[in-house]
């Protein structure tokens, strides 16, 4: 079981703060093919990732990312802090 | 070194009265306020969504980084979320240090990983609807010169 | 904009509160304070010298020089002069601007050009006697970036 | 006329402050050398003028500037505010 949270307009379009997922996917990007393939509000949320950022446990990480020993996943675009 | 994230409106007066005095070593204070803009003229509030534990988590790492590359005597950051009027205090950051060009760096080091490696986003609310702020490149491209 | 030289203490705190704040263009404040750092942990006291007249002329001068090449919607200077204890504030400058980098750009312009081109000069008395502090190389090279 | 006004550790070597002068210097180096011609104390202040800056009618100068017209000289040491 993995936490998967999402921020701002990818919150917004997936229409959930944060689900608890059962995944097999062997790295980030695997899951975003899953999410992808479940349904069209995911596959419209990642259809572009290079606008996109992913963190893995709270630190930020590439889609290539080994999901193993990862209990949180957050998807969000480019962050606007300051 | 001190980090707050919260919703409560903040004092930028207060928390600059007496920030890194005390030790004899400082000579230059350096403090920061972003204040909510009204570019168009028809903003009628922000709302900020972060990411509660990482925030904190990288806003942290990046004052250590700071507080160790610049030999800062102290650094505060202060970063509100949630929703805010046009003319109200975002956030603010302050750098104290031996010498003015490292208080400097140091703040402006600060500003330019929170505006692009904090996981803060800003929603404009307006006449014209609801927009999520883009990121700029030039944010991103400032990261290049630290 | 605002000069101000004086022999009396500031209130950095009460100088710092709402800065700035109230034009809708406002989005960043920049403030610096300098204060009287005691270095080899012998100083008893300061002493700062100026040339009345050409002081007020000079830093007016910079601080419009400022506001014109970053468009600043606001300008604080306040240099002390007379004697000073360790660790007490020397001098302040504040900063309001649209954007971050106009802010702080301006800020460092005239803490560069108050360091070299301001008519002061400084007297550290100690345990072992009174000196004139020498201007830096460093500090006069720093103005080649304006 | 003119007044001269000394600063810092110019000042101090001098022994004065200020003084007003009857001078025909036609530049700021003539004067220089008419006062360093008076006495001990102004040519010790003046030995070394690259240690020196000077400033006619509050704006700083070189020493080669005329002096036709000016009211005020002063001379002082680099400047160390901030």
């Amino acid at each position: 079981m993995i936490d998967v949270l999402y921020f701002a307009w990818v919150r917004e379009r997936i229409g959930l703060p944060r689900e608890r997922l059962e995944t097999s996917a062997a790295t980030v990007a695997d899951l975003v093919a899953e999410l992808m393939a479940r349904e069209d509000r995911y596959a419209a949320a990642f259809a572009d990732v290079s606008a996109l950022r992913v963190a893995l446990d709270q630190e930020l990480a590439s889609f290539a990312a080994p999901l193993k020993g990862v209990r949180e996943v957050a998807f969000f675009p480019p962050m606007t802090g300051g | 070194m001190r980090v707050r994230i919260q919703s409560a409106p903040f004092d930028y007066g207060a928390e600059c009265a007496g920030f890194g005095l005390g030790g004899a070593g400082v000579g230059a204070v350096v403090t920061f306020l972003g204040v909510v803009r009204d570019d168009r003229g028809g903003l009628s509030r922000m709302e900020i969504e972060h990411y509660p534990g990482m925030t904190e988590k990288a806003i942290a790492a990046m004052a250590e980084e700071a507080v160790g590359r610049w030999s800062l005597a102290d650094v505060l950051v202060i970063h509100r979320h949630g929703t805010l009027q046009p003319g109200e205090p975002i956030m603010m950051v302050a750098t104290a240090a031996r010498h003015r060009k490292a208080a400097f760096a140091a703040a402006e080091f600060l500003m330019d990983y929170l505006k692009s490696r904090a996981p803060f986003w800003k929603k404009e609310i307006g006449a014209d609807g609801a927009e999520w702020v883009a990121a700029k490149d030039e944010d991103e491209d400032a990261l290049g010169r630290w």
